[in-house]
């Protein structure tokens, strides 16, 4: 008898907004599910591309990718950036055929706990109800002799 | 191999009653690197960090995971404690065991294991993390402010009086701004040169400021604690040593019909001139563009006449370079023109005027020596109606905002009106009060009930002029929308408080960003409102957002405080969490191919070109390098990198590599 | 073509340049680059249909750099590969004599101002070929595109021709070489090649001057110039701007509009 | 101790059909989109028709572009590590041109030189090469300038030869011996046919010998950056040659596991000599061309006594900017030290 299924969820944070509301989310004690593993960064604007594609290559079946809203950056800029960044890379990875469905881009801010928690729990539930990210599982260690 | 020891809190039941905090102990010590591992009921307690001082020494450790509460609240706390055991203070990372996990989860091996992970994850980046030292910039502790007014003098007055050097910078011939300009001010009717000119003086004579009237910024390079800053002064054609503002020029000037700007037009001046009587320096300057020499060539009046021989026809503009450690903006504001509105007339009448008009007209060293006369026939006017929000709150003006004067200046001008006009009838059209501040909506109510002010709430539609009549077509709504028609003698326009001429430019030369309006752009708007993104410069009264005395006064001590505290020290101290450009044994230099692509993408201008020269001198390479005085460390520039030769101290590519492998 | 010979003939004979980088006869019917280093070598360049390299990516190479002042020969794809190389500061106004050619016309562009101005004046369009295939794989559904490119990825084996033909991958220090920390696997197994492919794209989006050269490079036929194509389609429907347009660097990817418009992020 | 046979054509499904029960798969020059590239094949059918040559090279099947040399995992305490073994299916290449049949020669050189390769012999041990004469070329080839020939018989266990309604068949290994062995019947005896006026006539380009001998005078020679210069440094012509043998060791690792790779390098990369302290020997692309050309042509013979290049053209069909191999060692043997 298999396991049931719990999927992987990698969030990618910024430290001014999104982590300070997952704080927040804390502090209010609201529950959500254990799949996530945040990391902090500084900015959405740090959060290079290639983070996304690690998460992915290292069995991510879900990705969580938030920051503060427009207009309330920590830096001021960087979520704009960050936006452009994300509007370009959806589509390419469109174009590439990857199942977007698994990466969930997000404003969360540090007022926000409540949000965070609904955000998790709904993106843990849709990766759940998906299944394991076997298409790309399959290309890990695959073209190897 | 790293010695790294983790910690594990259980923040007495808040960590401990979710989470399996013992067997988290037992499971981080088969991580390869960790050589230490153990849990404690209140890490952050003295016990608690004394614990883990002793075991670093005890046990050698070179890196301590904290799993603990949040980073935002106690990574300060056990970075000091680290610091305090040798080790330095960044090669300590905290797992969020408690916001992250054992508040958010229910009790379980689930929980517990996701504590673990979470361990595991800041194991691995600290082995990645390298010992960072605080930045330091030296500081030149001068000061430079930019404007003249009430805010400019009071952040002079401020920094100069907490024993630096300041240069205070106005491009009229004169410091004193819009304040000289007013009769009296809210809620105390006192006069208002009377309150500033002694801070005029007071700053022209302190030791400690350099005025440079007459004069503005060009050109500004460098850094917080290091500007490079050029000042154009403008020619005055006069030396400025020499005259003694004895004011015969001036006198004798033959030329004596032009317009006056500080009456706002309701006056004449000379060609040279001072713009008002007490203006400090008391130094006359020749307006080029009137003078009679300067158009036919002859003249030179003033030249004969002058006692001391000041007078210099053939002066010429002067660019000075200073050295600079922080900047104030205290550029003011502007008032929106009364021809901008067609529905009233476009400013055709003359007895249709603005607020700073009116001020003028109330004052007692204005065109008229105070006493009450309409500009079109000098006539007592006997009925005056005063419109609030005159352009401001208005979108077809391009002014959705609140220019959050104009309901306590228009008041007063109401009052003062009636003060000097005892039978004459003062209305005032306005869509909502807004007096908000001390003593401020005690001021309007005493128009109201004590002057006999009429307010009717409501906006005017139109005014003509008929029969020497300004007919005054408006509605009131609190009478369900009643017409009201008012046949004034003249009208008071509190027109719109706008960013000032120029701001944009001087934004852009100064770095600094600015909003739709022209306004400068805070830092942020709830906890660093006197501050630009732009390290090191700050920010003053009325041009960042409409302002009142009392306000602009208040922003400005508040600016002056930043600058005395970045002046504090010979060296500015920063975190190092900072992006830096790789730096590679020739021939390479480094990975950066100065591309510049990420020069754009910095909200802080902290991307600079640095030429990479050979000893003969020839630039070899341009890379770009990223000046540690300005960068804020967001990241931003690093993501953008092609050729990963930006990286971000404290967050870098390694440290976060190794974080996404242990996923 | 006598019009581009007798004016590189002047160019040689005059020492204004060193070498007139343009096109010759190769193996079979193929073009291929050639430098006329001598007026006497002037009489081989030809230009032809089959001339389509994008000789932009000569410009950045020291070798060619040490050689002096070059002409170049320039249809439309290497003028704008020529001007966002001067954007991305990578050549400098007047380093090199454009030859411009459009249609057989030949027009020496002596600035970047000129270059610029040229180039408003053209419309970018795609090949049919290319426009064709775009839209066959926009056809296609998700699963269908991910095992279309997985099959054609399948045959990379990550000889970087489709990299170094591209006069946008200057860098001397290309992310794939980055092994600190390796973000992208050096092998050529499934995943490696899909990162590589994808970090190729986001590299050119907003930079790729549509040239194709990428595609007509590789030696399996893979058509990657689609890639990169498609993500500069995608950066010039969002944000109303291409690459190879402006002397003056207006990268997308590194500027914002406060009001730019998504509808992905929740 | 060739045996020379007459195969007809049709019995060539016959032959598959043996060699598939046999165990073996059967690797052949297939057609995918207009390229021809090798392919498993179970029946004669699926083999390209009228192919010139593969894009890339049959090297693959015995040195592959990415494999596993070993593996380990990371638990508590300790570091199990795993060598890997090679998968090593019995194989039959079929219908290789005796260009790249012989450069297996080149490839056995140096794995088996001063250490054996046991993921290289595991493999070329399970394959066995049928190889097809050429009957046309084309600007590409040289092979006639190497000392090989669009009909030779290096490196084939059965050299295959079209003739009229079937093949000239020459068994020349004892692995060729255990394929006819699989099907005798098929064999039967052979007419004397002159191979060399069915083959391809390919015209020698340049005195090999003598370019071989001048080259260590001509190091310092201009014509390498001449011809180099607008060779932009891929990899193109090193993964489709059949002899190209450089490779990279990688490591792929996590905390918990990690694994260890051959793949594929390029001397034309820039990297490839780079040192750690940022000095790199062969800084620019003119000395990595000419490394190219002298590790083929001069360190070869003198390390292994043969060359390191078959002329088969590859490079040069792939190479995107069209350097033509043959082109520039005609002109080299041409240059005057």
């Amino acid at each position: 008898m298999a396991e049931p299924f719990e999927p992987k969820i990698t969030a990618f944070v910024c430290n001014w907004c999104t982590y300070a509301g997952a704080d927040l989310t804390g502090t209010s004690r609201i529950k959500y599910q254990s799949n996530v593993r945040v990391l902090r960064v500084p900015c959405t604007g740090r959060i290079d591309y290639m983070m996304v594609l690690k998460a992915l290559h290292k069995g991510a079946d879900g990705i969580i990718v938030s920051g503060c809203h427009p207009n309330d950056c920590h830096y001021t800029s960087g979520n704009y950036h960050a936006r452009r960044r994300w509007m370009v890379f959806k589509k390419m990875m469109e174009v590439m055929g990857v199942d977007m469905r698994r990466i969930t881009f997000s404003w969360v801010s540090a007022a926000e706990g409540a949000r965070w928690a609904q955000l998790v729990n709904e993106v843990t539930d849709q990766v759940r109800a998906l299944g394991p990210y076997s298409e790309f599982r399959q290309i890990v260690g695959a073209g190897i002799e | 191999m790293s010695r790294i020891g983790v910690f594990t809190c259980h923040c007495g039941e808040n960590i401990g009653a979710t989470v399996d905090c013992a067997k988290v102990a037992e499971m981080c010590k088969d991580i390869p690197g960790v050589a230490y591992s153990v849990d404690y009921k209140y890490m952050c307690s003295d016990p608690g960090q004394r614990m883990m001082q002793e075991a670093i020494k005890e046990h050698k450790l070179d890196g301590v995971v904290v799993a603990a509460c949040s980073p935002r609240m106690h990574e300060p706390t056990f970075r000091r404690a680290v610091a305090n055991a040798g080790v330095n203070p960044y090669m300590c990372e905290m797992a969020n065991l408690r916001e992250h996990c054992s508040w958010v989860h229910e009790k379980g091996e689930a929980t517990t294991h996701k504590a673990a992970d979470l361990i595991r994850v800041l194991v691995e980046k600290i082995k990645h993390n390298e010992p960072l030292f605080p930045i330091k910039v030296p500081v030149t502790r001068t000061a430079m402010v930019i404007g003249g007014g009430v805010g400019g003098i009071q952040v002079a007055l401020d920094i100069a009086n907490g024993g630096h050097k300041v240069v205070l910078v106005e491009k009229s011939p004169s410091i004193g701004g819009h304040m000289s300009q007013l009769s009296e001010t809210f809620p105390t009717l006192d006069c208002s040169q009377c309150i500033l000119t002694p801070r005029m003086v007071e700053a022209a004579q302190h030791p400690n400021i350099t005025l440079m009237t007459y004069s503005e910024v060009e050109k500004v390079d460098g850094f917080i604690g290091n500007f490079k800053v050029t000042v154009r002064k403008k020619a005055r054609k006069l030396d400025e040593k020499l005259c003694t503002g004895c004011g015969l020029c001036i006198q004798k000037c033959p030329n004596k019909k032009i317009s006056d700007e500080f009456n706002e037009g309701l006056g004449t001046r000379t060609a040279i001139y001072v713009p008002f009587p007490q203006a400090v320096p008391n130094k006359p300057v020749i307006d080029t563009l009137n003078c009679t020499f300067y158009k036919t060539g002859k003249c030179k009046v003033c030249e004969k006449l002058c006692p001391t021989g000041a007078i210099r026809f053939e002066q010429e503009d002067e660019l000075v370079t200073l050295d600079i450690g922080a900047i104030v903006l205290a550029t003011g504001f502007k008032l929106m023109k009364t021809d901008v509105f067609p529905e009233y007339g476009y400013g055709k009448s003359k007895d249709i005027i603005d607020g700073m008009q009116f001020e003028r007209l109330a004052s007692a060293s204005g065109p008229t020596s105070g006493v009450m006369k309409r500009p079109s026939d000098g006539k007592e006017p006997e009925t005056v109606v005063f419109i609030a929000c005159s352009g401001s709150r208005d979108r077809s003006k391009g002014v959705p905002y609140c220019s959050k004067i104009c309901c306590m200046y228009t008041a007063k001008h109401a009052m003062l009106y009636k003060h000097k006009v005892h039978s004459g009838k003062a209305y005032v059209f306005y869509m909502d009060i807004r007096a908000a501040g001390k003593d401020y909506d005690e001021f309007v109510r005493r128009a109201i009930e004590e002057d006999d002010v009429k307010y009717i709430r409501g906006r005017v539609s139109k005014i003509y002029e008929e029969d020497g009549k300004l007919v005054v077509m408006g509605a009131d709504t609190l009478m369900g929308g009643e017409p009201v028609e008012i046949r004034a003698d003249m009208v008071v326009l509190a027109t719109a408080v706008q960013s000032n001429e120029g701001s944009e430019e001087l934004a852009q030369t100064l770095h600094v960003s600015y909003d739709t309006y022209g306004f400068f752009a805070e830092a942020h708007p709830k906890l660093r409102p006197v501050e630009t993104n732009t390290a090191g410069i700050f920010l003053a009264g009325a041009c960042q957002a409409p302002r009142d005395i009392p306000e602009t006064v208040a922003q400005a001590s508040g600016a002056a405080a930043k600058v005395v505290g970045l002046f504090s020290n010979d060296e500015l101290t920063r975190e190092p969490i900072v992006a830096v450009v790789n730096r590679l044994p020739a021939p390479a230099y480094s990975h950066c191919v100065g591309c510049f692509l990420c020069l754009s993408a910095c909200p802080y201008q902290a991307i600079e070109q640095e030429e990479i020269k050979s000893r003969s001198g020839e630039v070899i390479k341009t890379l770009a390098r990223i000046n540690p005085g300005l960068c804020q460390g967001c990241g931003t520039c690093v993501a953008t990198c092609r050729t990963k030769a930006i990286d971000l101290q404290g967050f870098s590519n390694e440290q976060i590599y190794a974080e996404l492998m242990t996923l | 073509m006598e019009a581009l010979k007798q004016r590189a003939i002047e160019l040689l004979e005059k020492g204004e340049v060193k070498a007139v980088l343009g096109y010759a006869k190769g193996t079979g019917q193929a073009r291929r680059a050639f430098f006329a280093r001598q007026p006497g070598q002037v009489d081989k360049l030809v230009l032809d249909e089959a001339c389509t390299q994008n000789l932009a990516a000569y410009a950045t190479k020291h070798e060619v750099k040490k050689l002096g002042r070059v002409a170049i020969v320039a249809p439309p794809a290497t003028q704008r590969a020529l001007i966002q190389l001067m954007a991305e500061r990578q050549l400098r106004d007047g380093d090199l004599a454009i030859l411009a050619v459009d249609e057989g016309a030949i027009k020496e562009l002596g600035s970047a101002a000129a270059l610029e101005e040229h180039l408003a004046l053209k419309a970018q369009g795609l090949d049919a070929k290319d426009k064709t295939l775009l839209a066959k794989l926009d056809a296609m559904s998700r699963e269908d595109r991910w095992a279309y490119w997985q099959n054609e990825f399948s045959r990379c084996m990550k000889c970087y021709a489709c990299r170094n033909s591209c006069p946008m991958c200057y860098c001397e220090h290309c992310t794939m070489d980055c092994n600190r920390p390796q973000w992208v696997p050096v092998a050529s197994h499934s995943i490696g090649n899909l990162e590589y492919h994808m970090v190729r794209t986001m590299h050119l989006a907003g930079r790729c001057v549509e040239c194709g050269d990428c595609g007509r490079a590789c030696p399996v036929g893979i058509p990657v110039h689609l890639l990169t194509i498609s993500a500069e389609e995608t950066v010039h429907e969002l944000f109303g701007q291409r690459a190879g347009a402006k002397a003056k660097l207006d990268y997308a990817l590194s500027t914002f509009k406060t009001d730019d418009k998504e509808s992905f992020i929740r | 101790m060739a045996n020379t046979y007459q195969l007809s054509r049709e019995s060539l499904t016959s032959l598959f059909g043996a060699l598939r029960k046999d165990g073996r798969r059967i690797l052949a020059p297939v057609e995918s989109d207009g390229r021809i590239g090798l392919g498993e094949v179970e029946a004669p059918a699926q083999v390209a028709g009228d192919y010139l040559q593969t894009i890339m090279s049959a090297k693959e099947v015995a040195f592959p572009k990415v494999e596993r040399l070993l593996s380990y995992t990371i638990t508590p305490g300790q570091v199990d590590l795993k060598d890997a073994e090679p998968k090593a299916a019995p194989t039959v290449l079929f219908g290789v041109r005796p260009c790249e049949a012989k450069a297996f020669g080149a490839l056995d050189a140096v794995f088996n030189w001063d250490y054996r390769d046991k993921f290289f012999n595991a493999r070329l041990e399970k394959l066995a090469v049928i190889g097809l004469s050429c009957t046309k070329a084309d600007e590409a080839c040289f092979c006639t300038s190497v000392g090989g020939g669009p009909a030779d018989t290096a490196g084939s266990d059965i050299l295959l030869t079209p003739v009229a309604d079937g093949y000239l068949a020459e068994v020349l290994t004892e692995k060729g011996t255990a394929i006819l062995n699989l099907a005798s019947d098929l064999f039967k005896p052979g007419n004397g046919v002159d191979k060399v006026a069915v083959a391809a006539k390919v015209e020698a380009a340049f005195d090999q010998p003598a370019l071989t001998a001048k080259l260590p005078g001509m190091f310092d020679s201009e014509v390498w950056v001449d011809q180099s210069l607008r060779c932009i440094g891929c990899g193109a012509c090193a993964f489709v040659c059949p002899t190209c043998v450089c490779f990279d060791i990688q490591e792929e690792a996590d905390p918990k596991q990690g694994e260890r790779l051959r793949c594929w390098d390029s001397c034309g990369f820039h990297m490839f000599t780079l040192h750690a302290s940022g000095h790199n020997p062969r800084e620019v692309q003119s000395a990595r061309w000419r490394q190219r050309i002298y590790h083929k042509f001069s360190y070869y013979p003198q390390r292994y006594d043969q060359l390191g290049c078959v002329g088969c053209g590859k490079c040069t069909r792939a190479c995107p900017v069209d350097m033509n191999l043959k082109e520039h060692l005609t002109e080299a043997a041409g240059v005057t030290a």
